[in-house]
């Protein structure tokens, strides 16, 4: 992790991303950005606008709608020696391309007997709904988890977004990077100068006793909601950050569950097979079992995602279901606490309002 | 262009204004917040949904895009689960389960749209395959934007439907753009028809969006295509007055300008259409149009939400 | 699950999979069976041959190589009423119609409210290497686990074979039907008739008291082998088969498992979010924990499939390896116990010889 | 079609023996269990890679099909890491990793091979991207089957490569099957140039499999690209003698015949060019071949396999 030589002040996650694409693209001639969109007026979501006058359109540069060779071009500059970000608005549009990105990005390096290196970065959005429904709100993040030679990171802050951007683009490896719009407007101290999150390293956000939460991209927001509501109920919750899925950093998970002797993972995807599965079996295999660590997983409910507000309300994790799964972990199932529901109301992330 | 008796000219502005209306309706109502799901709106388009569905048979099928509301009316959709499908409620046409990018009425046969560029090509070849095994005759009518052309499974979908001489009318609505992205930025070349026929497709290019032109074309493939002929492809050249998504319009961000959209109003279907009619006629259309729209509007106010104890129903089918 | 009426006769594993498409076809005239090469005279490792003459070619027919608008095509026409066998020859390929899985098969059902059914089944080969490398090798059952509204089924025997066929074809919903390429020659005993497996009911295969191996796919085969040789060092091991992936029957292997108190998953892919990381989540959060059940897993290698030979050996798990982690869960880590090589030898499944 | 000086013949008919001799040796030694890995030979197609690539400049780039030792060795490539990767060991050209159907040889600009059916066509691509930025008129030669036209990633990279003018060949090896199943039964129309012109990319079929033709009609094309005018396609038609995946003869299984293979046989480019060689000249070449071969073989033969501790190796460049 290089360090940053300036204090920082305080910026936007969706600033902080562009800024660290700046930075790289500043400093390395290689590195290029493109996708369906990114030179537009909108600049996805504002996280490339600047960028095509920063750079012009040799570097930045709009596609046809066609991800799965787009994907394949840029994992072929990638072999090439250039440095490619390949941007899409949604992570569902990433099952386009997963042949590109599993069958040639991610084996590349290893079934050329290390020949070629693939230094590619592949950006895309995740989110809550917003009535998007069943195809405009998957975050399909374990299946990348599941191959290997692919890194997938998924920062939770402002911070970690330049960080692991810089990191990301000058890694030799594809790396996908997962940014959940709720995130976007949310601030943290950035350091103007540049700098890198190392993958691989969980960050313990808050310290506590009673429990380990472990949230993935946006839940590590909620479960620092949920810590706070729990705090009323007397419970101390420790709250850590994978930011990087691939390589995931599960030793630090462990020695806090080793701690707390309880770990509850919360997703912001489906838990069958999802990185919360990852998370319980590593540490259920590796000493969580012998020290009696009580686990259990929150993420989407498995179904589809419904637009219909009421449904969809269900569907998502919240602080308020975080707090009530942990306090079942404490204090035993049979007691069902719900937090006070003004707080919980409170706790609620302000949900981005369409149309995107 | 054969002449057209007055009946089917008030059908046909009456779905055109069916169309305008609703989505003028749908961008009135947006900022309330009580629309809560992405909209995509046909205003500007409609002559080609209407063109095209008009010449359809009422046993035919229609495969929309996710700007799916022009083509689910003029298929006969039902207004009232469009607007309650909307709203989130649970009589919408999906019961809540679709949102606005996602309507289905099989009723009529209006086969569910999808948000995912392209994809509901081959899945209406599917539909095809089946009436074709049917043997009655019967037709699906698929939509698809420019910008789904450039995706690699339009071309897997022509050679397909080609081979198999499928029962499929491909109708292209060409407005120029995908979101913000103008042709010139994504299409090496302008020569889309000429293309399709190398599949062994007719194709052909409708440029001015006139409604009666469209729909006679449209009529003259489908005679062919149920004759046994195979697919048929119509470029349909239209613009989409709104901003890609939501409400409101978009000439003053610098992707293109109002001198790009006159033309385009000045030929308008909606109004050309409409001053054709006789005035009485037409007022009485106009009436029964807003009179069924503040219907379906109210009735969607009133309506149900889904009862959240049913999640996890329709995951799997049993 | 219905009952077979007949006592039946020794079948290959190919010629049950053969047999209950023909008698669904022959049964239900909206069956039909399409995909690359299903006609010719290979026929899918022989799986697909004589149906052609049988059904004629409206019902059995090759395709251009567009796995991504044939998919569509079979989504399609399952919608309109038919029902469809699409067939991949390798489950790599299905990569490349991940979108239309995904994205409208898995979510056709619930995203319009009911008004449609995805009768549909996904066949697709597995197997153990023999030099095909990277892209020839992979088992991605676990991405569509992720995925609610898929079913995913990896029967390990004809008998399974045939009754999971014929079961999935009658099925409303998209099921992903996974054939392990070395199971095709093997035999059991298979009735004439028709019937069906439930979806959903794993299979306990062998008794034992010390340790619960489940084995997805051939990994069933190769834990009955690792069964004998653990009996060399007085271990019993309980093997089950969860037959179908989605739904998973947790609860028989938490049963097996609170009993056996020991718990090691073998599985034909890699481990990070597999089924493996599933089944030990489930367990881990079921009472798993408070009942002390120790638990690992085996996999690939994680890394991309080598095909040279000793790097392919050291790839995938077999009887050997099997017998030797459970035999560390069983005793403890620090004996390293391994079995007789001779025995473990004879173990191995006979490879599949290529070219395929 | 220009006159070709001595040297050049022998320079071509040394390619074209060496890539038929190579692989006649790989189907001898199949049996032997030696080869572990699926071998697509392209016993027949020698003419298409060894004239497209004697076009090419040394530091031009090719990139095969699975189907790839022909473009291998027609570019230079390594024979002895050739053999050392289909037997496995660790002097492959891919260390043992990639195997028959993934070969590549970076020092002589050889992409590498992939075996999942039109994926390394826009991975192509994205190296003629690179060598556009670069501008010193360097090109890539992107090989693919007829099959490979029917995966949509093929139209998707068509009109990418116009659209951005990369300097690209596309040399489409159209031998009328894919695996056992021909044209007609995957193909709707056999229009395939005149689809990719429509593109604006300019599109010649070469019917006759002539390695002089293929060369020239490469060369023309390879000299416009390099000046900018983007790519260009040639849709060579050709024949596979052997079958599919490895060693064999397939004509007794009725999906095609010997009277289809006699005319390709009868125009076969290593006997009739070798033919038109001194004699002398035609014996040495031919020696050399065999004493090449001869070597890589035994190399292959004794080499080390790699180290299983290295399992975990190239799993993540750092
Ligand atoms: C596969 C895919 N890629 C990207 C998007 C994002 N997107 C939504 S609409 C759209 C433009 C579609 O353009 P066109 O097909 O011309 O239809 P139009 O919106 O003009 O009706 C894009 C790129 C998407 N929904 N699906
Ligand atoms: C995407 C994909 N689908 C299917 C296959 C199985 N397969 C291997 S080779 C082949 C035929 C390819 O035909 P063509 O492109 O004409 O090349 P040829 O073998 O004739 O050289 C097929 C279908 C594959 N490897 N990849
Ligand atoms: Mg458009
Ligand atoms: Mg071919």
């Amino acid at each position: 992790m290089s360090m940053p030589t300036d204090g920082g002040r305080l910026l936007r996650y969706v600033d902080a991303l562009r800024e660290g694409i700046a930075q790289e693209m500043e400093r390395d001639p290689r590195v290029f950005l493109f996708g369906l969109d990114v030179d537009d007026h909108k600049g996805i979501q504002g996280s490339t606008l600047g960028l095509l006058d920063q750079f012009g359109p040799e570097r930045v540069f709009g596609t046809p709608m066609s991800e799965d060779a787009m994907t394949g071009v840029a994992i072929g500059a990638a072999m090439a020696g250039l440095r490619p970000i390949h941007v899409h608005i949604r992570m569902d549009f990433l099952l386009l391309c997963m042949n590109q990105l599993i069958n040639i990005a991610a084996k590349a390096h290893s079934m050329y007997g290390g020949a070629v290196r693939v230094p590619l970065v592949v950006r895309s959005m995740i989110g809550k709904s917003w009535g998007q429904g069943a195809q405009h709100s998957q975050a399909l993040y374990s299946m990348f988890m599941h191959v290997p030679g692919l890194k997938v990171v998924a920062p939770s802050n402002a911070n970690d977004a330049k960080g692991c951007m810089i990191a990301a683009i000058r890694d030799d490896n594809p790396v996908i990077f997962v940014e959940h719009r709720l995130l976007y407007p949310t601030q943290a101290v950035v350091p103007e100068s540049s700098y890198t999150v190392e993958f691989g390293r969980a960050r313990v956000c808050a310290r506590g006793k009673d429990i380990t939460l472990v949230g993935v991209s946006n839940m590590v927001v909620e479960c620092l909601r949920a810590r706070e509501l729990l705090l009323d109920a007397g419970i101390e919750a420790e709250v850590i950050d994978p930011i990087s899925l691939a390589p995931l950093d599960s030793t630090t998970v462990l020695e806090s569950a080793l701690r707390t002797r309880r770990l509850l993972v919360a997703d912001n995807t489906w838990t069958n097979c999802g990185a919360s599965a990852e998370i319980l079996a590593r540490v259920a295999e590796s000493g969580g079992v012998e020290a009696g660590v009580r686990m259990a997983r929150i993420g989407f409910a498995a179904t589809t995602c419904p637009p219909s507000p009421p449904l969809e309300n269900e569907f998502y994790p919240n602080p308020a279901k975080i707090a009530s799964a942990a306090y079942a972990l404490v204090r035993g199932n049979n007691d069902d606490w719900a937090p006070d529901p003004e707080r919980a109301a409170l706790s609620y992330q302000l949900q981005f309002r369409g149309p995107f | 262009m054969p002449a057209y008796p007055a009946p089917d000219l008030v059908r046909l502005y009456r779905a055109l204004r069916l169309i305008r209306r609703s989505e003028e309706e749908i961008a009135r109502i947006y900022p309330t917040d009580k629309i809560k799901s992405p909209v995509h709106l046909s205003i500007g388009q409609e002559a080609v949904s209407v063109g095209v569905c008009d010449a359809l048979r009422a046993d035919d099928f229609v495969s929309p895009t996710y700007r799916c509301h022009a083509a689910y009316l003029a298929k006969g959709g039902d207004l009232k689960a469009m607007f309650a499908e909307l709203y989130g409620k649970a009589s919408g046409c999906a019961r809540g389960r679709g949102g606005s990018m996602h309507m289905i009425g099989l009723d009529h046969n209006i086969i569910g749209a999808s948000a995912v560029v392209g994809t509901t090509v081959p899945v209406a070849l599917g539909y095809a395959l089946a009436l074709k095994r049917e043997g009655k005759g019967r037709v699906v009518a698929l939509f698809l934007g420019d910008g789904a052309t450039e995706e690699g499974v339009f071309y897997e979908s022509l050679n397909f439907a080609s081979l198999h001489r499928l029962p499929a009318l491909f109708v292209c609505e060409n407005n120029f753009y995908a979101i913000h992205a103008p042709l010139a930025k994504r299409w090496a070349t302008a020569r889309l028809c000429e293309r399709v026929a190398t599949f062994g497709i007719p194709a052909h290019m409708i440029p001015q969006s006139d409604v009666l032109e469209i729909r006679s074309k449209a009529a003259e493939c489908l005679e062919a295509i149920r004759a046994g002929a195979g697919p048929a492809f119509l470029e349909c050249h239209t613009y989409r007055w709104r901003e890609h998504v939501g409400p409101g319009e978009d000439y003053d961000f610098g992707y293109r300008n109002r001198d790009e959209l006159r033309p385009w109003q000045d030929k308008d279907a909606v109004s050309t259409l409409g001053a054709s009619l006789d005035p009485g006629e037409r007022a009485r259309v106009d009436a029964a149009v807003e009179a069924e729209i503040a219907a379906a509007i109210e009735a969607a106010e009133q309506a149900e939400w889904p009862d959240t104890r049913e999640l996890h129903n329709y995951v799997y089918a049993d």
